[in-house]
């Protein structure tokens, strides 16, 4: 667990300042973030923003979890990776730029794929979540996996010149099954890899997050639970939208859940938890 | 009566990549309401591969139904009825990162 | 000048293969990018973020511009730079960060204050700058020059939990001092240092500012002539307000201009060009 | 007649740090306009250091007016004519960065 502070250090106090004399936060939220820990799932286009403005700001503790290594087609929106660490894995890679610029901050990169298996374990371990992923099985997973451990998800998506974004799970609200209870058809889904997306997208979607998990961290309320905001990039507008509330008939978070456990994902959407095949072979 | 339509997550690439359509819905005896505006729609703007829109006689899964920007859920979904000058959004969930 | 290609080669096309695929951008868009010169006023919270995206979507050439040296303090909002380059000069910091990142870019740092010396002969060698400075009188400067060049000027700003961004002096629309002839009362004006900053919230108006010059770049229209984003990071709102035009009567834009070379602004605005003392002596 | 007043940028600072104000403005001879509603608003809501928001008989330098979301300059400034419902937004101007 991670170590908790009731003051801030002098070096702190000097980082910090330009935060800290704001009424909102104050020593008081900055604390807060010092003692708090977020999970990003996700070191690409969204985990990349995420985790530089979190450990920027002075979360506590940011894990970072990735599968997946460095390629150079990563470079035009995975913004902390670098052009000498293609191979390198990502979270290593995310936690050695965000070191860099704040070692006061404790940092664990997780090189694997989560599952059924590892995810509660990992999760349990922070605070607040953030679903930077790029496939299906890995929302659901994630979001169930929040469900249970009673985590709040702070989920962003972006494709093509389009993003969106939602706090699930907060305050009695929604959970990510609550409003997409069936998996998409395989063949409906695109990827940014199939898709395309422009880099700066994912870019101002992972600031929001990092926005919304600082607001939470340091005790101010988030303004994504059972909203979704809507961003367009080609007419640059931002719409936000109200959300159903949690439905009680939801098979995770609902009044009587029959999902208690975590599933086979992969299987339940049809679809591999990574972006580099969109279906599975067995379909 | 004339509503708008506006398509967006990459809904739009089924109505001619298009992401906004002022229609007018014919009169007609019974109320217009989102269920039958589907039919509507399949028979009058869907050109093709109606199953990446529909699934039975509702939105496929994945695809997000606002009525002047809340979700449908909130005001009855499929059985909502439609005013005049709704704006009645479909949004395809993005899954990428 | 920054020569010319009209195709891309093999590197090129695998780097950016995920923006290629993008009917809006497309090759096309892509050679646009790499034949275009963006100059940033500001390596700070807003020059960081927009400096990085615009390195990742292979700009052709990016000018830099910061008198100053990094300071502990800034590494809460100025994500380019590092703990181990405190004191060193911000331009350099960010263009040494940007080129691990993408090596295909020309950097061009310029440590130094622009000034009514400097600016023409800078701002002319490029064709869209970045107005990511903190302060009343460089605001103006750049304005002025820009109209005077003809460069589209793309301005962020933030302070608190607010950001706000325009793009001005595009496609016959207003510049800075259409709306505003007058600057502010000088002890109206707040800046970062005084008013401090959640770092995110430029981090935001940065990837603004680097999207709409990718759009204008690539033949893409920006949104945001005779247009204003404000966002509120408290209350998670985007707000896009339509502007006046250009006035006929302004002094630097309009039909029988007064100002058509740079004056003293200094002196114009009764505060310094840095964000370090808000009120000049003489007042 | 009911309207609303919204600050933001720190204007909000000078009214009770309350970014949003409805106010209902009292019957009066002359029509409500935006130079007469300054009066108001400094008589009625401004507390302390008018001089941080106005100047003369009009707005500060580097105050944006927003009449429902479009600048006033489009809808004649100090002598729009105030509709009940009206959103009427200051701006001051962020330099930061
Ligand atoms: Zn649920
Ligand atoms: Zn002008």
């Amino acid at each position: 667990p991670l170590k908790q502070v009731n003051k801030l250090s002098n070096e702190s106090i000097s980082r910090y300042s330009r935060q800290l004399i704001l009424p909102e936060l104050g020593v008081t939220g900055q604390v807060k973030l010092t003692n708090s820990s977020v999970l990003i799932v996700g070191a690409g286009g969204l985990g990349c923003p995420s985790a530089v403005y979190l450990a920027a700001a002075g979360i506590g503790r940011l894990g970072i979890v990735d599968y997946d290594e460095v390629e150079l087609s990563n470079l035009h929106r995975q913004i902390l990776h670098t052009e000498d660490r293609v191979g390198m894995s990502k979270s290593q890679s995310v936690a050695t730029t965000c070191h860099r610029l704040n070692s006061g901050v404790e940092y664990v990169p997780y090189h694997l794929a989560l599952d059924s298996c590892n995810a509660l374990p990992i999760i349990s371990q922070y605070d607040i979540v953030l679903d930077a992923t790029d496939n299906v099985a890995t929302r659901y997973l994630l979001n169930d996996a929040c469900v249970i451990a009673g985590k709040t998800l702070v989920s962003g998506s972006a494709l093509r010149f389009e993003g969106q974004l939602t706090v699930y799970n907060y305050e009695n609200g929604p959970c990510y099954r609550c409003l997409y209870p069936k998996p998409p058809p395989p063949q409906t889904v695109t990827n940014c890899s199939d898709g395309g997306v422009v880099g700066v997208v994912p870019g101002i979607i992972g600031c929001m997050q990092a926005l919304e998990a600082i607001k939470i961290a340091s005790g101010i309320k988030s303004s994504f639970g059972q909203r979704m905001l809507l961003f367009d990039a080609i007419d640059g507008t931002f719409r936000c939208v109200k959300l159903r509330g949690r439905q009680p008939s939801c098979p995770v978070c609902g009044d009587a859940p029959t999902i208690t456990q975590l599933i086979d994902y992969e299987q339940f959407c049809g679809a591999k938890a990574s972006d580099k095949d969109k279906a599975m072979n067995i379909l | 009566m004339e509503i708008s339509l506006e398509f967006s997550g990459g809904a739009e690439l089924l109505f001619d990549n298009n992401k906004k359509h002022d229609v007018i819905l014919p009169d007609q005896k019974e109320k217009w309401n989102i269920k039958n505006l589907l039919v509507w729609m399949k028979d009058n703007m869907l050109r093709e591969r109606p199953e990446l829109f529909l699934q039975g006689e509702t939105v496929r899964p994945g695809i997000l139904v606002l009525v002047n920007d809340a979700d449908w859920e909130l005001v009855g979904e499929l059985e909502y009825e439609i005013q005049s000058k709704d704006r009645i959004v479909f949004i395809s969930t993005l899954h990428g990162g």
